[in-house]
């Protein structure tokens, strides 16, 4: 029976969506300056929206299979273990964001008094049951369909302030999500031919050529914000709500990895090339992302290029795993605890700094639980010993230490140092903000407190056994919280020093060079159908100047001459003798 | 008898052939309805000569009769194409007053 | 201006007509000359006694001597009924375009006298005519064309109805040659005879018969037709209750204007 | 015994007399006669269709001497189309005239056309179908003069002229015939032409002279000059009459001629003349009409093209070898002669009911008109698409056939003519109908006024749904073989 | 020719729209119960009649009429598959849009005239359906233009008699071309009945020469209806039509019957064997797929809300040509399957088009915001429908996506990828946009001309249902596509016997 949860975990959300979009019927239809009500639902819907996953990803066994025939494309909901911790961290951060937003987003800014609205709430839900569809279908359609209602609807998280940065934040975002989906289909679709099935991951990828793998990685490398496919993420995900972008970057980039896991052939297949290619975009993102992050004003920034530095990472070793097949298990386990880590981690962060700006009066005892907690937080994702940091990253290890590049496991612990420093300078800008107190945030703080709790115990839940991985990672933080010290030492005394730093790069770093790119192109164009319309315009005014001659003058009789009787005997005449001609011609020579 | 058929029949068909032209280029109503008549005497011509058949013989009745009956109708169509055009003279003439 | 160009028009276009006049005038010498050669070689054809032999063989069957009426009357008695329809349409036509215009003044003493000596003979060589047409030249034809000619004398004379009688009753004499004809023929087919098939016994007489009624609506259809028009008289006239009833129902919504008398 | 076949040419004379000796009950006299007429022509029908090509010589005389009736399938089919066209514009004329003595012109002479047209079809002799053709012409310009205004009377003078002109031709090619043959009937003198192949150039000068004196009856291209103003300025009723009954009775001897006198004597080259003007015709004929100012001019210039489509068939059938596919030739002619004689007669009674209520038909100026008369639009609908050739009506057919026979003939030009000419045809038809989607106030009901209405709407429906999806009885009537063309297929 | 049952019911499911239409003619103008109940007893009629046509193709059960309209000459409608597809797609579009119609003209004139064409309409539509000769598809096809014709110029302003024009002008000269074609066929073969697998394939190679030339004029033909690039001009202009109609144009009858008509020269006709050896799909492929590109962004640059949807389907509707044009049957699925699916959106679309014009006045995109907050039923069916063309899945339009790629791919085809890519990303170009404005964007202080119908809802009830209800639709014909009896098993069962599996 449990099995129908995988079903209901996603289609709850769904069900949820009416109720928690606000509509109400009415006879003044139309009079009312809006039929959608401003202000949402009095019920926590959203919030209730990840229960059933949650209660699948923690009732539901290991290998749980539920075939669907008759829906969609043929769907085979399925539980592996993979799935069953994304769907549990997903869930949980979820829940926790959807609690956030249900009882804690009240009012928003006056500007904008509807700042949590219906529309919200749908699209909120519609992520989430697409984040959850994904997770639990195993077939490629459920991937994909849920894959994009996430996709879809999140943009609508994105914009939802209405503000000038969010559209445009919207709009690239929105954007290179389709450029990634249209390159998943294509990807998908050639696997499907490929290898003959729609539920791949059971032994069957195998033979896969070369472009399907390219337009894989290529689609879910968007989502995932691989350099230089990054460009939405640093945007977006500081755009949207608090709890749109706890979800953005805590579940919902996360998926990549997940798509990658089913669809390539993890651990069957060696593949070099693809698997050294996506190392070094790892380890490439990484490098990119982690000194671009420094130099961020916004946290929510800082936390978004810290999510594509850690997505590195996580490509990094899933390209090292395609290298060597021999060490998928651990590998997958590796990536997939990590995933989850992170996620919770970085849900809690976003959200943390939602409650920093809204929770109670600056200097409160509120405030400083909260800024504690935020420390706490960002020391788990730079991987602090006794974090869940430290003990997802040690699993991890092996497989680094396997890889042929010797030279990978120093690149690695220079990004540990990097995102130590990366956090520091969140924390630092965490600290500075000044926080505007809202009503009725309990709530949302016993829910990221228990995020917070889950991150805190995650490492006994991994680890257990191996109180080493607790330990580990170490040196980096040390090395990290030394030059951080340093650095805020020399700031403190000497302001002026890194100010020409701060806010060197803007947030979507490459897009800057982009953007002028595709205005030339789109400006030549331009002239290009300017001239061609001239063209086309030109020959159109000469069809239908010729039109207006012919039927703009009078018709006339123009048969007057053909009614002189001259004229008219000659010709009947002349047709006569024609006719008598012929009749003679084809007698007379063969004598008929 | 062949020569005699002949020569009045060709006279018929000189008949109509002038007949043909002056219908065709005269411009007066009244030619061109001579004309026709001429015509039509030339074909009546050629009918007659075929019904003769020699001074013994009794001639052909066969085409005198139509020769009658063809009579007929052309003084039948004569009045009518008359009258028409007496009555467009009175229409060009009122057309000519007004 | 556009008179000019009218002008050079006119004089462009009598230039045109008369060219192609001469080359109607070369097509038809031409034409009438290869007529007259396949004229020549239609007579040599050897169909010479054509119909001419079998229509004197069954002469007499036919209910009349002279072998052109009975080809008229009998052998293509159906081209002759249609030939009264032809003239009768004309007529029809004729009185379509209006009324007759007034007639000629009255005539003076001597042309009356002359007239009333001419009229009657006239109606007595054609009822002549008529009779001997069943043995010797001669038939309703002939007959019909005399009473004819004696109604032009009349209307020559100054009577605008040439002598007619008022309309209603040239109606009736001049469909009485159509009538009697199809009646008869239609009659000889409903006893079984076919369509204008004379039983020989009777034959005389019925062609008889048909001559009669065919002298009288040549003959008032000739005279009528030079009238010209629908008889002048009271019953021209339109009064209230000869409005046809179907016809009164709705107004005149024609867009063209009745004839002017 | 009453032989249907004199019937339908003595009713309608009968009638004549009637209506000319009792003017006062002309309508009601009219109507009976063009009942029992409708009727003799439909007992006709059923007497041809159950005993195969009827044959009655008048007189009870030798084949020879006397004149012969004769009503084949071809015939037949024309005069039950001409009487059911007929029946409808009587019916629809005893609405149509109001002025007294325009009611008693219309009468006497409209009956007489018809029964010169059920003679013409009828008959069997060279000379009678002289006489008929005088009574037809006669009776036509003294119909289409029946306005009595200038441009009607001096283009029916041009009519009457034309037609005595085209009269007197044809008779001295029977003239010429009888003087080689020896015999005016039909039958007798088709077997004798083609025993005396010596005699071509004789029969040849008999067909030249014959044949082109029907074609300026018929108004091939470019001897139409007479038609267009003839049948625009007459009354509706008769324009119905003159484009689709009268021009037809030329064609339809014409056909017979070529077909069953002088078939031994025609060659392709002698085909091809009459197929090319018909081409011009179509082209010019669809031109003309598209830019006509006027409703029935339009009309008009579309009976030239119509005309046109029929004589293209001439070199397909001299082309195409005895068997199913000249047969499916022959009957797509006379679909298509058919089918325009319903629908132009439909077109114009429309087009006169237009003009009586807007008193006027320019077509630019109709807008309100064509809406306010839902019925009358949808005749004139219903018939151009007969005119076009769309389908289902019988023209479809038709065009289809006649297509076919092009290709597989390989003469595939015409096909571009009647495509080109289809398209004209849409053009100009479309150009009306237009009109009838403007802005005017609705008409709150379909029909205005049934008695004019009615016969132009069911004229038009037969020239759509009835030939267009049940042709079939045609190529029984004609005896042909129903086995239709090609391979097998098919029922 | 035995007239029982089976060969009836082909027949009486033409009647059944066509006798209704005849009467509406005659009925008063003011009797709008009297039209409404023939509209709707016709609608349903037909509805049942092709329920147990349906059921019995699924028995097995042959459906065929015959009649003999002249010898040689039949008009022949049966029930293969493939017309059940197309004849049901009308069917149930149809009694939708008669409610949408009868709403959206509540007040307007010359209703009789109306309902009496769109009865025609979907007479011919139907018709074209049933076809089962190349012979009666021409005689359909020629109707449906004739019918279409007054419902385009319905409004009688000079817009749109102009529009009407030239979408008569297009498709009568497609019409000819399609009837030339049919007719030089027919000289080759005798007559052309459409036959699984084609029925040319035993022609002689002598003849291949004029079979391609013959597919050259057909596909000319078809192509003014289906809209393919360049013979698509008409489709835009005809926008000025009533919303009703331009959805049954759009979605149903005008465009479908040209893309019917490829899929049935191709595959019955034919043959895809042949039509692949003779380079004929090539050629069908590139046209296809350029009409797919080029329509999308032509509907870019159309603020009109319904000329971009008009360009949309020029777009859209080529798919149907791409997977016909593509050999294997996971193509032939794609396009047929998308048939429906255009269809559904599309219809949807154009209803909700039609009741922002009618409850708002609002006509162009840039009219639309808000219109979400202001009418959130019919913004939602527009946003299913809009994801759906786009070919988010889960809706209807992602399934014929996914079978046309894949159909692409099998076939070796992997530039329709390509071609399938940048269409998603041009529509996603013009309908996002909309989506964006109808429900992010502030309300306007006032509408252009708006209603209020006094109604709980946002609007008229005949116009609000008939959008949502085909959103459902499109949203079911995606989630349940692979149960039984759904568009998407359809299209496989006929594809299976297209290529003889």
């Amino acid at each position: 029976m449990s099995a129908w949860l995988l079903l209901i975990a996603w289609v709850w959300p769904l069900l949820l969506v009416w109720p928690a979009s606000g509509v109400r019927f009415r006879q003044d239809w139309g009079t009312a300056a809006s039929a959608l009500s401003p202000r949402p639902s009095a019920l926590p819907w959203v919030a209730l929206g990840p229960v059933p996953a949650l209660a699948a990803a923690l009732l539901v066994p290991v290998g749980t299979e539920l075939p669907l025939p008759w829906l969609f494309l043929g769907t085979h909901l399925a539980l592996d273990a993979t799935a069953q911790v994304y769907l549990a961290f997903t869930a949980l951060v979820w829940l926790a964001a959807g609690v956030y937003a249900a009882l804690g987003e009240r009012g928003g800014p006056p500007e904008a008094p509807t700042a949590r609205s219906g529309r919200f709430d749908v699209l909120f839900l519609l992520s989430m049951a697409g984040n959850f569809w994904l997770i639990v279908g195993a077939d490629l359609f459920s991937f994909y369909a849920g894959f994009a209602m996430m996709g879809i609807a999140a943009y609508g998280l994105v914009v939802h302030d209405g503000s000038p940065s969010a559209l445009w934040a919207g709009k690239v975002y929105l954007v290179m999500a389709l450029l990634g989906e249209v390159a998943l289909f294509a990807g998908l679709v050639m696997l499907a031919s490929e290898t003959g099935t729609t539920r791949p991951g059971t032994g069957e990828v195998t033979a896969l050529s070369n472009a399907t793998i390219a337009l894989l990685l290529l689609g879910l490398g968007v989502k995932a914000g691989l350099v230089p496919l990054h460009l939405w993420l640093p945007l977006a995900h500081p755009a949207a709500p608090v709890p749109a972008s706890a979800v953005l970057s805590g579940t919902m980039i996360k998926v990549a990895l997940l798509g990658w896991l089913r669809f390539l052939p993890v651990g069957e297949l060696a593949l070099p090339g693809w698997g050294h290619w996506l190392a070094l975009a790892g380890l490439g993102t990484m490098t990119l992302a982690l000194p671009v992050g420094l130099v961020q004003r916004d946290p929510k920034v800082i936390l978004a290029y810290s999510s594509i530095a850690k997505m590195g990472l996580m490509m990094t070793v899933l390209g090292l795993v395609l290298v060597e097949p021999a060490l998928a298990p651990m590998g997958v386990a590796g990536i997939v605890f990590y995933a989850a880590q992170h996620g919770l981690a970085k849900g809690g962060l976003f959200l943390g700094v939602g409650l920093r700006k809204h929770a109670g009066p600056a200097g409160s005892m509120t405030q400083a639980l909260i800024l504690g907690v935020l420390v706490f937080l960002a020391l788990a994702l730079a991987g602090a010993p006794f974090t869940s940091g430290a003990a997802a990253k040690y699993d991890l290890k092996p497989v680094l230490d396997a890889a042929e590049w010797t030279w990978i496991g120093a690149v690695i612990a220079v990004t540990a140092v990097g995102t130590v420093l990366l956090m520091a300078r969140f924390i630092w800008v965490s600290w500075r903000l000044q926080p505007h107190a809202e009503p009725d945030w309990l709530w949302p703080v016993a829910a990221w407190g228990l995020l917070a709790a889950l991150v805190a115990l995650f490492p006994f839940a991994i680890a257990f056994g191996k109180p080493e991985a607790w330990l580990s990672n170490g040196l980096p933080l040390g090395i990290g919280v030394g030059i951080a010290a340093a650095v805020a030492l020399i700031a403190a005394l000497q302001p002026k020093l890194f100010a020409p730093f701060v806010g060197l790069i803007p947030p979507g770093d490459l897009l800057a060079l982009v953007m002028p790119l595709l205005r030339a192109v789109k400006a030549m164009g331009e002239v290009f159908l300017e001239d061609l319309g001239r063209v086309w315009g030109r020959l159109k005014g000469i069809a239908l100047a010729a039109f207006e001659r012919v039927f703009g003058t009078p018709a006339g009789d123009v048969e007057r001459e053909l009614r002189q009787w001259p004229v008219a005997g000659a010709l009947w005449v002349g047709i006569s003798a024609l006719l008598l001609l012929l009749l003679l011609g084809a007698q007379a020579p063969g004598g008929g | 008898m062949l020569t005699a058929q002949f020569l009045y029949g060709g006279a018929g068909l000189v008949l109509f052939a002038l007949g043909l032209w002056s219908f065709l280029v005269h411009e007066p109503l009244l030619r061109k309805i001579i004309a026709l008549n001429i015509t039509g005497a030339g074909v009546f011509h050629v009918l007659i000569a075929i019904a003769y058949r020699g001074d013994v013989a009794p001639p052909d009745p066969v085409p005198h009769a139509l020769v009658l009956t063809g009579i007929v109708v052309a003084v039948s169509a004569t009045a009518l194409a008359l009258m028409l055009g007496a009555r467009l003279q009175d229409a060009e003439e009122e057309d000519r007053r007004r | 201006m556009t008179s000019m160009t009218r002008a050079r028009r006119a004089a462009r276009s009598a230039e045109r007509n008369r060219d192609l006049s001469l080359l109607v005038a070369v097509l038809l010498a031409l034409l009438g000359a290869a007529l007259t050669v396949v004229y020549f070689m239609a007579l040599q054809a050897g169909a010479a006694p054509r119909l001419a032999d079998l229509a004197y063989e069954r002469l007499p069957g036919t209910g009349v001597q002279n072998p052109v009426t009975a080809v008229l009357l009998n052998y293509r008695a159906y081209d002759t009924l249609m030939e009264l329809a032809v003239l009768l349409a004309a007529l029809l036509g004729i009185w379509s375009l209006g009324p007759a215009a007034p007639g000629f003044q009255r005539s003076g003493a001597v042309l009356a006298g002359m007239v009333s000596w001419v009229v009657p003979l006239l109606i007595v060589t054609g009822g002549y005519l008529l009779w001997v047409g069943g043995y010797a030249p001669g038939g309703a034809f002939q007959a019909g064309a005399l009473l004819g000619a004696a109604g032009v004398i009349v209307r020559l004379a100054g009577d605008p109805r040439a002598g007619l009688p008022g309309e209603a009753a040239q109606r009736w004499l001049l469909v009485a040659g159509v009538l009697v004809f199809t009646l008869v023929g239609l009659g000889l087919m409903v006893f079984g005879a076919g369509f204008l098939t004379y039983p020989p016994k009777i034959a005389k007489w019925l062609i008889l018969a048909i001559e009669m009624a065919a002298t009288v609506a040549i003959g008032v259809a000739l005279a009528a037709a030079y009238v010209g028009g629908r008889p002048p008289g009271p019953q021209a006239r339109p009064t209230a209750e000869d409005e046809d009833a179907l016809s009164a129902t709705e107004p005149a919504a024609e867009n063209t204007p009745a004839p002017s008398p | 015994m009453t032989d249907p076949l004199v019937l339908c040419i003595a009713l309608p004379l009968v009638g004549a007399m009637l209506v000319t000796a009792l003017p006062r009950w002309s309508v009601r006299l009219g109507i009976v006669s063009a009942l029992a007429t409708a009727g003799a022509a439909v007992a006709l029908t059923a007497a041809v269709w159950q005993q195969g090509t009827l044959h009655l010589i008048l007189g009870g005389w030798d084949a020879q001497l006397a004149i012969a009736l004769r009503a084949d399938g071809l015939a037949t089919a024309l005069v039950l189309m001409a009487n059911l066209v007929g029946l409808g514009i009587s019916v629809y004329a005893t609405g149509y005239f109001h002025d007294r003595l325009r009611v008693r012109s219309f009468w006497p002479l409209w009956l007489l056309l018809w029964a010169a047209l059920n003679g013409l079809f009828l008959a069997g002799d060279l000379f009678n179908l002289y006489v008929m053709l005088e009574l037809l012409g006669i009776a036509a310009a003294a119909l289409g003069a029946l306005t009595g205004n200038r441009d009607a009377v001096a283009a029916n003078l041009r009519y009457l002229l034309v037609g005595l002109l085209g009269s007197i031709s044809y008779l001295l090619g029977v003239a010429l015939l009888y003087t080689a043959h020896g015999t005016l009937d039909l039958g007798l003198l088709a077997q004798r032409i083609a025993a005396a192949p010596e005699l071509f150039a004789v029969n040849a000068a008999a067909m030249a002279l014959m044949v082109a004196g029907l074609a300026l009856k018929a108004a091939l291209f470019p001897l139409h000059f007479w038609l267009p103003p003839a049948h625009a300025n007459a009354p509706a009723p008769v324009s119905a009459a003159l484009s689709a009954l009268v021009v037809k009775a030329a064609f339809y001897l014409i056909l017979r001629l070529w077909l069953d006198l002088f078939w031994p004597i025609t060659g392709m080259a002698a085909a091809m003349l009459p197929a090319l003007l018909g081409a011009v015709a179509v082209l010019w004929g669809s031109w003309r009409a598209l830019r006509a100012e006027r409703l029935k001019l339009l009309a008009a210039y579309s009976t030239v093209a119509q005309i046109g489509y029929l004589f293209l068939f001439l070199p397909l059938l001299t082309a195409t070898p005895p068997g199913p596919a000249r047969d499916d030739l022959l009957a797509a002619l006379l679909l298509m002669a058919v089918t325009h004689g319903f629908a132009k007669a439909g077109f114009f009674l429309a087009a006169g009911l237009v003009q009586t209520n807007a008193g006027h038909d320019r077509i630019d100026d109709l807008g309100g008109t064509a809406q306010r008369l839902p019925a009358t639009t949808f005749a004139i609908a219903l018939s151009g698409s007969a005119l076009i050739g769309l389908p289902p009506s019988g023209s479809f057919i038709g065009k289809w056939l006649l297509m076919q026979g092009a290709i597989a003939t390989g003469q595939w030009w015409w096909v571009i003519v009647v495509t080109t000419g289809s398209l004209l045809a849409s053009a100009y038809v479309f150009r009306v109908l237009s009109r009838a989607f403007g802005l005017e106030p609705t008409p709150l009901k379909f029909i205005t006024d049934a008695r004019a209405e009615v016969p132009a709407l069911t004229l038009a429906l037969i020239s759509v749904a009835v030939l267009g999806l049940a042709s079939g009885p045609l190529w029984t009537l004609l005896g042909l073989s129903a086995a239709g063309s090609g391979t097998g297929g098919g029922v | 020719m035995s007239w029982d049952y089976a060969a009836l019911l082909p027949g009486a499911i033409v009647l059944s729209s066509l006798l209704p239409g005849v009467f509406i003619f005659l009925v008063r103008e003011e009797s709008h119960t009297l039209r409404t109940v023939l509209n709707l007893v016709g609608a349903i009629a037909k509805l049942v009649l092709v329920g147990l046509m349906i059921y019995g193709v699924w028995l097995g059960q042959v459906f065929e009429t015959r009649i003999a309209i002249a010898p040689g000459l039949t008009l022949v409608l049966n029930a293969d598959a493939l017309s059940v597809l197309f004849v049901t797609l009308s069917t149930v579009l149809w009694l939708v849009t008669t409610v949408y119609a009868i709403g959206y003209l509540e007040h307007s004139t010359n209703r009789s005239r109306f309902f009496g064409f769109f009865s025609l309409c979907v007479s011919a539509t139907v018709g074209i359906a049933l076809s089962g000769n190349l012979l009666t598809f021409v005689i359909f096809y020629e109707i449906l233009t004739l019918a279409t014709y007054p419902l385009v110029a319905h409004r009688g302003t000079p817009e749109a008699t102009r529009g009407a024009k030239i979408y008569l002008a297009y498709t009568l000269s497609g019409g000819l071309l399609l009837l030339v074609g049919a007719v030089w066929l027919r000289t080759l073969t005798g007559p052309v009945d459409f036959v699984e697998g084609g029925m040319l394939g035993g022609l002689s190679p002598d003849l291949h020469g004029q079979l391609v030339a013959i597919f050259a004029v057909l596909l000319a033909g078809l192509g003014v209806k289906a809209a393919l690039v360049p013979l698509h001009g008409w489709l835009p202009q005809s926008m000025v039509a009533p919303a009703p109609v331009s959805s049954l144009l759009h979605a149903v009858a005008v465009v479908k019957a040209g893309a019917f008509g490829i899929v049935r020269v191709v595959y019955d006709v034919y043959g895809v064997t042949l039509a692949s050896q003779l380079g004929l799909l090539t050629v069908l492929g590139v046209l296809a797929s350029f009409t797919i590109v080029y329509g999308s962004i032509l509907a870019m640059t159309q603020d009109g809300l319904k000329k971009r949807l008009a360009y949309s389907t020029v777009s859209q509707v080529s798919y149907i040509a791409l997977g016909t044009s593509l050999l294997g049957p996971v193509a032939t699925v794609g396009g047929l399957v998308h048939l429906v699916h255009q269809g559904i959106m599309k219809i949807t679309l154009f209803f909700c088009a039609g009741n922002y014009a009618e409850t708002l006045g609002v006509a162009n995109v840039s009219q639309m915001d808000g219109v979400g907050r202001r009418m959130p039923l019919t913004t939602l069916a527009f946003t299913v429908g809009a994801l759906g063309m786009i070919g988010i899945p889960p809706i209807a339009g992602f399934v014929s996506k996914w079978y046309l790629g894949l159909g692409g791919v099998e076939a070796g085809q992997h530039w329709v990828l390509v071609i399938l890519a940048t269409s998603t990303l041009l529509n996603a170009g013009y309908f996002l946009p909309i989506l964006y404005r109808a429900w992010f964007r502030p309300l306007p202080a006032s509408w252009p001309k708006e209603h209020h119908f006094h109604t709980r809802f946002e609007t008229m009830g005949a116009l609000l249902w008939p959008p949502v209800i085909t959103a459902v639709f499109c949203l079911l014909a995606g989630l349940l596509a692979s149960a039984p009896f759904s568009p998407l098993e359809w299209a496989r069962l006929i594809a299976e016997r297209e290529y003889g599996l």
